[in-house]
């Protein structure tokens, strides 16, 4: 409790139309946590990431990155402040090549020079991607678009990733790899991660901490190891 | 519910179908109008109307037109008007649209309650609305178009042409062509609609054997550079073009891109020497000539016309013409043969009016224009008499001389539009101060 | 249930769908029998939606045949299943917007008008007994899901809730033999989620339903019969109790294998 | 597909100018079957515009004529837009088509009723709009407007290749028969021509309001609004597209042949790409959607250059100022009620109408 | 055979002119999904801006300068007045917008220039078979495009622009300023509108001299597709070369029914245009 939170959601709420999509949401994030987003499919899940990133106004309620209210600045001045969000998909731009994906993350920052160097790092941590740099980000399979979605976000240089569904649609050994990336990056960057996953298991077996949304609402709140044990869970996604 | 509506339908359509039985295009004549009104008259004003493409795709090269008019016009009203009566010259604008031609007309007949007609532009245009105005009994003076229509005094009593009708000219150009240069190949270029037929007609009855070529143009289109190739290609020494102004300049542009240099043989409609000096007034530069003005170009250009031109500066009604010009046109462009076609038509207006008389009636304007010898300005006899509405009805042959005044290589030569004979013609020029617009 | 099997309205078998160099699915099968209600399951990418655009003819399988009624349909597209007697909801509502709630209907009820061409260009002969008829048919079936209220509403200006009424509507007016249910769940609050599964348990008795749905509890609720997808392949299928007990299905779900052991 | 989304229903858009605001009335009116309730309400348009040609002139006919024709045009248009979602850039084509059989009837065949002419005119339009239709059944959105733009300047090309029997550039000329000899007196000719114009308008109206109001109508509403659904629900997306296209062909035709019938002239030069493209303002100008927007939109066409024309008159501008004027009256009338009001003047009048009735 | 040779020449140097109209089309339908009826009028406005810059100065190329700036100008005023208000409506009221603005400007253009044609000069020389100025058209077209390609493929503002085109909510995630692009977007196709109309313009202009060239930038446009800037580059010349044959061959009255045989014959085949990806179609 003594460091600040990093990311601290407030009575987060968001509409579509008439339907409320999320209701008072609160969350805290603290500094280097992974912490898993879960819930059924129409939970809220993706909302809440979309509303975080700008990509969604927020009826009420606050969104406090290490303290400073971005609740109401631009999608594309989140980037700026270290919150970088990886939409469901990816949202690789499949008509752009993988290294123009890449280089289009770390526009926003000036200096070639540190651009260049982030690009190997980048690859370096991807290597699949460096056979493919010149190539239609079209032609990658889903693994390698997620990695491409993944280090494209990396090259903005984020103090917190939003991970949306980084599991969907990919062989479960693919995801097992995605996951031990992100481990990885937490440890060797200090970077905070929140992870929307519909796969229960494996989300909750890599996070510290796991929020589980029902109809736009926190239901559960706990750390993952108790999550994961919890039978509740399983009645959230299986009900039964 | 239904079968109380079906009897009632048919008996509505059996209603319609006996109501508007009869061929729809079986028009009954009716009475010819009352001529002996004055409708647009007043204690001191003369209401004339015009319709003219003031805007869209035709506008370019007629504004003048009904600027020169205004500016006659109003000089007459400065000096006290016709008769005592101030003429109110109402243009209005239609686009070239047939549509809004036959809306304007309308407009100035029944709203502004118009005297007459003057200078109605445009053969598409103008002959939607003959027919109108012949029955509504409004003069139609000197339609500003060459086409032969204008000349039905049986069917169009109340319509008067003004400019020598295309095939009339052409059956000039074409003897002169003939006479002059025997042996040259002739090619011609014209407007794919009856300026092109009406000359091409003319000018076969004399060149026939000579010509090479014949090309055509459409107005919409301005990449003339097939059909100026084409000409080159048939070897034609001599081009006559039957081409409004900017049609003309753009052969001579693209003539002289492909490096042709054929004698040209323009018509009056597109030989306004000031026109084309403006629109090739940037080319001169380029043609390697930079200490010559964009006259140069146009050297040597050999046309027809029958009233005065802007370089003829000493013709005395050029004179008076430029005076009216400076002192009453509106805008600092500079003075056109196309401002002076407007001028001319002012000019014949205003003199009829004059001779018809303190109580002018439209059947009097009418009397005036049978009786009075309307030549006027021109330089070629004008035709206005009971059996002939055909306006100017020759052409003088001239070539353009740079900085210059232009040489007379023909003089003025009237003729019929079909294959009647070409005569000399004796033409008796009034000058402005027998026209006495001042004297009032 | 009954006890003989009768014969399946809609049968597809051997279905395997490619995209570019990416399976979506692998030798699928599935069969709608009348008065049955079969759900599809699996988590999001396994294929469900595809295996639906590939029974509704929106997409072509590489292998494998639907048949319908026994007779293989092969090339059929999406506007040919009403006349075929097959209802296709859509995933979200896709309500005309630009329709009244009831004119959402009329429009599915479309296909039981009798007039012909004339009569709808000319205003004569049955168009207006049609448009009675429609009207009608519409009204009743705006009542039957309880948003009678709203007919005369745009749907932009109804609650969620009764907009996906209105969408059951429009899908169910013209008396489809089967209806293929893409989520209907998705956004429902919870009372409206037991009025779909009483809806759809009352479709038993006139139509057979294909139902692909994430809310377990809607599934198992109304199901007769699952078929449990995951990575384009069937995993498991049978009545709601056998695909409860499962352990791949709670696999497919939850993850790891290893752990799902000791859960049950 | 292009989706145009804000509209409303028909069934509010049909009342007729003739009823009184009490909602019960309305209500009663709009219970009635389509077959009875439009032909009164075009009835009672049909004696107002009567009412009204007996106090303007012969140009205020002409121009109210002008108006019915537009409308006609407009609402085919509407049909094919605001209903079927198709974007048409070429819809002059039709009038010149529907123009030029009016034109070429009555000079080669004067004996045959006006009436025989527009059912002749609307079976070739609705032909050429069969033909055209299936010819870009598959295009969508921009490529439809491209291609349909290019009919429209391509077509009236065939006048100036054909000049014997299309008169060239000059086009055809003919006069028609007035009022007949016996309204003499009662009924001037261009009050008759007028009528005739308002006449085949509103015959042609009904039938449109007949379709939009009905089945089809409600066909061609569900396919701009979602295709897939609308196939889903049974509804054959390709025909009724086509089905469209020939109904606003045919009405196009029948504008066509109106104008013509008006004017006594069919010329190239009237159906310019500058037509089309001014019916499409007019359209959206008026408001997509409804049969009202048509009202709107041909009122707009007809008067805001008269408008625009007068208030240069008023000013005493320059002369190249004043020439322009119109026509940027006309621009700056677009921009400012699409800005303003996306649902046009028709959707500006019910604003305010609704505002109107709730400060009641 | 010369004849032959005379056409294609002036079929290439038509063709660069719808070439260069039609790819700003394209620029701006690719990222605003908007067919810019105005397009033709922002040109116009840079010619007579142009020209009145030359006459004071003296110096056509001052004026050609001036006329890119103006295109500059007026594009990115364009969307932000009134193309962003719009956004996300029906695209109808965009290109109604459009529609309107054309006329303002024409109005305009005649109130402050007149109606009357001008004497427009060419770029350099015209006078040959394929003379100076032809080759200055075909080659500034063709600079151009090169340097639109250069621009799209190698700066960090084209990267954004092509990602804010295709992907704008994925840009926005990146930081890309979705908004600011657009408004770049315009402002290049407005440049090379610009030139295509410095390039039409000649001999003369008067305020509806860029109309028919229009009509058939839009007919190049969609023949190789909206999709695709190379699309409008070969649909141009398609139509230019096609034209100028039936002109030469068949007759000029045929040459607008040519320009709708060509659409025709291709939509038909292509519904999308030549050039079309067929991955922009969903099912």
């Amino acid at each position: 409790m003594a460091e600040q939170p990093i990311l601290t959601v407030e009575g987060l709420t968001a509409a579509y139309g008439a339907v409320t999509a999320l209701n008072k949401v609160n969350m805290t994030v603290p500094r280097g946590g992974i912490c898993a987003v879960l819930g059924a499919n129409g939970a809220g899940k993706t909302t809440l990431l979309r509303t975080l990133s700008g990509l969604k106004r927020a009826e009420a309620g606050r969104v406090l990155l290490e303290g400073a209210d971005i609740t109401r600045i631009p999608a594309e001045r989140h980037v700026h402040h270290g919150l970088v969000h990886v939409p469901e998909g990816g949202g690789v731009i499949v008509e752009l090549t993988v290294e123009e994906n890449l280089r289009l993350g770390g526009l926003w920052r000036a200096g070639r020079r540190e651009r260049a160097a982030r690009m190997a790092e980048v690859v370096e941590l991807f290597p699949p991607l460096r056979e493919r740099l010149s190539r239609p980000a079209a032609t990658l399979s889903g693994g390698e678009r997620q990695m491409l979605a993944i280090g494209r976000a990396l090259m903005a240089g984020p103090r917190v990733l939003l991970l949306d569904e980084p599991s969907l649609g990919l062989a479960p050994l693919v995801t097992r790899q995605i996951m031990d990336m992100l481990l990885q990056l937490r440890a060797d960057r200090d970077l905070t991660v929140v992870l929307v996953e519909q796969n229960a298991r494996s989300a909750l077996s890599i996070t510290d901490h796991g929020f589980v949304l029902n109809q736009g609402e926190v239901v559960m709140e706990d750390s993952s190891r108790r999550l994961l044990a919890d039978d509740r869970m399983r009645h959230a996604y299986l009900g039964f | 519910m239904r079968s109380r509506i079906a009897p009632a339908a048919a008996l509505m359509a059996a209603a319609l179908l006996a109501t508007s039985c009869g061929g729809a295009g079986e028009t009954q004549e009716g009475a010819a109008a009352d001529l002996d009104v004055a409708p647009g008259v007043t204690e001191d004003s003369i209401k004339i109307g015009s319709h003219q493409p003031l805007t869209g795709p035709a506008a370019p090269g007629y504004v003048h037109i009904s600027t020169g008019a205004a500016a006659v016009f109003d000089y007459i009203n400065d000096n006290g008007g016709i008769n005592g009566r101030q003429i109110d010259y109402v243009v209005k604008d239609d686009a070239y649209d047939p549509a809004r031609t036959i809306e304007v007309t309308r407009e100035l007949v029944h709203d502004e309650e118009i005297f007459a007609m003057l200078g109605g532009l445009g053969t598409p245009t103008h002959s939607k609305v003959v027919d109108f105005l012949n029955d509504e009994g409004v003069p139609d003076l000197f339609v500003s178009s060459g086409a032969l229509m204008w000349n039905q005094p049986d069917k169009n009593p109340l319509t008067y042409g003004f400019q020598v009708d295309y095939t009339k000219e052409a059956k000039i150009q074409g003897q002169y062509i003939a006479e002059n240069m025997p042996d040259a190949k002739v090619g011609y270029l014209h407007q794919n609609d009856d300026v092109g037929t009406d000359s091409e007609n003319g000018l076969e009855q004399y060149v026939a054997e000579q010509r090479v070529a014949v090309e055509s143009y459409d107005s919409g289109n301005t990449d003339v550079g097939p059909q100026v190739s084409a000409l080159k290609e048939a070897d034609a020494d001599v081009v006559v073009c039957s081409c409004i102004p900017a049609f003309s300049a753009l052969a001579m542009l693209e003539a002289a891109s492909i490096g042709y240099e054929p004698q040209f043989v323009v018509s009056t409609i597109g030989a306004d020497s000031a026109t084309l000096q403006g629109l090739l007034s940037e080319f001169a530069a380029e043609a390697g000539q930079d200490d010559l003005p964009a006259e140069q170009m146009l050297d040597g250009m050999i046309y027809t016309g029958y009233f005065p031109s802007v370089t003829m500066q000493n013709d005395p009604w050029v004179q008076l013409f430029s005076q009216i010009y400076e002192d009453h046109a509106e805008g600092d462009s500079p003075m056109t043969n196309t401002t002076i076609y407007g001028m001319v038509q002012a000019t014949l207006m205003g003199k009829a009016l004059m001779e018809a008389g303190d109580d002018p009636t439209r059947q009097s304007l009418i009397d005036a224009v049978h009786e009075q010898d309307l030549t006027g300005p021109g330089l070629v006899p004008f035709a206005s008499g009971e059996d002939d509405h055909g306006g100017y009805s020759g052409a003088q042959v001239l070539q353009y001389r740079a900085g210059k005044e232009p040489e007379v290589l023909q003089d003025a030569q009237v003729t019929d539009n079909a294959g009647g004979e070409i005569t000399e013609a004796e033409v008796d020029r009034p000058g402005p101060d027998e026209f006495g617009f001042h004297d009032e | 249930m009954t006890t003989t099997t009768p014969a399946p309205l809609l049968a597809a078998e051997g279905i395997t769908v490619r995209f570019g160099g990416l399976t979506a699915l692998e030798d699928v099968g599935l069969s709608v029998t009348p008065g049955s209600v079969v759900g599809l399951i699996g988590p999001n990418g396994a294929g469900k939606t595809t295996l639906f655009n590939a029974v509704s003819g929106v997409i072509r399988p590489q292998r494998g045949t639907v048949s319908w009624k026994g007779r293989v349909l092969r090339r059929h597209r999406p506007h040919h299943l009403a006349d075929l007697g097959i209802a296709r909801t859509l995933q979200g509502l896709n309500l005309f917007p630009g329709l009244s709630a009831l004119d959402n209907v009329m429009v599915g009820a479309d296909r039981l008008a009798r007039g012909g061409p004339l009569a709808m260009l000319t205003g004569l002969g049955r168009y207006h007994s049609d448009e009675r008829r429609l009207r009608e048919r519409a009204m009743a079936a705006l009542e039957e899901f309880g948003a009678a209220h709203a007919a005369r509403a745009m749907p932009g200006t109804l609650p969620f809730g009764v907009q996906k009424r209105v969408a059951l509507a429009r899908a169910v007016v013209a008396e489809p033999e089967l209806l293929l249910l893409d989520e209907p769940a998705s956004g429902l609050s919870g009372e409206d989620m037991d009025a779909l599964a009483a809806a759809i348990r009352s479709f038993r008795s006139r139509m057979g339903v294909l139902l692909v749905e994430h809310h377990m509890d809607l599934v198992m609720a109304v199901c007769d019969h699952i078929v449990v997808l995951n990575f384009g392949e069937v995993i498991a299928t049978g009545p709601p109790e056998r695909i409860q007990s499962d352990p791949a299905v709670a696999e497919a779900y939850l993850g790891d294998t290893e752990e799902v052991g000791a859960d049950g | 597909m292009v989706s145009l989304s804000d509209h409303e229903s028909t069934s509010r858009d049909k009342q007729p100018e003739s009823t009184a605001p009490a909602p019960t009335v309305g209500d009663r009116w709009r219970a009635l079957p389509a077959l009875v309730r439009f032909p009164l309400a075009a009835l009672a348009a049909f004696a107002a515009i009567l009412a009204l040609t007996s106090v303007t002139g012969p140009t205020g006919d002409l121009r109210i004529g002008s108006v019915g024709y537009y409308m006609l045009a407009i609402a085919g248009l509407q049909l094919l837009i605001g209903y079927s979602g198709q974007i048409s850039l070429g819809h002059g084509a039709f009038m010149f088509i529907g123009a030029y059989t009016m034109a070429l009837l009555v000079l080669n065949q004067p004996a045959l009723p006006l009436w025989l002419n527009m059912i002749i005119t609307v079976v070739l339009s609705c032909t050429a709009g069969v033909l055209v239709g299936a010819a870009t059944a598959r295009l969508h959105g921009p490529y439809l407007a491209g291609a349909t733009l290019a009919l429209a300047v391509g077509l009236p090309a065939l006048t100036v290749r054909y000049p014997e029997l299309l008169g060239g550039s000059n086009g055809l000329a003919f006069s028609t028969r007035g009022a007949p000899a016996s309204l003499a007196g009662v009924i001037t000719n261009t009050q008759w021509q007028a009528a005739a114009v308002w006449g085949t308008t509103l015959i042609g109206l009904v039938v449109l309001a007949t379709i939009s109001a009905g089945r089809l109508g409600r066909r061609m509403r569900a396919l701009r609004d979602d295709e897939a659904a609308a196939g889903l629900a049974g509804i054959p997306v390709g025909r009724t597209k086509v089905i469209a296209f020939v109904i606003s062909a045919g009405a196009g035709g029948l504008a066509g042949a109106c104008q013509a019938y008006l004017l006594g002239t069919a010329t190239p030069s009237s159906f310019t790409v500058t037509l089309s493209l001014s019916l499409l303002a007019a359209l959206v100008l008026g408001g997509l959607g409804s049969m009202w927007g048509a009202f709107f939109g041909a009122v707009a066409l007809v008067y805001v250059e008269v408008w625009g024309e007068e208030l240069a008159h008023a000013l005493a501008l320059d002369s190249n100022v004043a020439n322009n004027l119109p026509i940027v009256f006309f621009g700056v009338l677009l921009i400012l009620v699409i800005l303003v009001w996306p649902r046009g003047l028709h959707g500006m009048a019910s604003s305010l109408a609704d505002l109107v009735r709730r400060g009641r | 055979m010369d004849q032959f040779i005379n056409l294609t020449l002036n079929g290439l140097s038509q063709g660069a002119v719808y070439a260069a109209l039609a790819l700003s089309l394209v620029i701006i339908y690719q990222a605003t999904r908007v067919v810019n009826f105005a397009q033709p009028a922002l040109a116009l406005i840079s010619v007579y801006i142009a020209y009145t810059v030359s006459q004071a100065t003296g110096s056509y190329w001052l004026g050609f300068g001036a006329a890119l700036l103006t295109g500059l100008v007026l594009g990115a005023a364009t969307e932000r007045l009134l193309i962003r208000p719009v956004h996300g409506r029906s695209p109808l009221n965009a290109i109604i917008i459009t529609l309107g603005l054309l006329l303002v400007l024409q109005g305009l253009a005649g109130m402050i220039w007149s109606n009357e044609p001008h004497s427009f000069a060419y770029p350099m020389d015209y006078r040959g078979r394929f003379s100076p100025s032809d080759w200055f058209a075909l080659g500034s077209v063709g600079a151009a495009a090169l340097m639109l390609f250069a621009l799209y493929r190698f700066t960090p503002l084209g990267l954004r622009m092509r990602a804010a085109a295709f992907r704008p909510e994925a840009a926005r995630l990146s930081g890309v300023r979705v908004g600011l692009m657009l408004t770049a977007g315009w402002a290049i196709a407005s440049v090379i509108g610009a030139l295509a109309g410095m390039l039409a313009a000649p001999p003369f202009i008067f305020p509806n001299v860029l109309d028919e060239v229009f009509i058939f930038a839009i007919a190049a446009a969609v023949v190789g597709g909206l999709e695709n800037p190379f699309g409008a580059l070969a649909g141009g010349v398609l139509l230019g070369l096609g034209m100028s044959y039936v002109s030469g061959y068949a007759g000029p009255e045929l040459t607008t029914l040519a320009a709708l045989a060509i659409l025709v014959v291709v939509l038909s085949i292509r519904p999308d245009g030549l050039f079309s990806r067929p991955t922009a179609r969903k099912v």
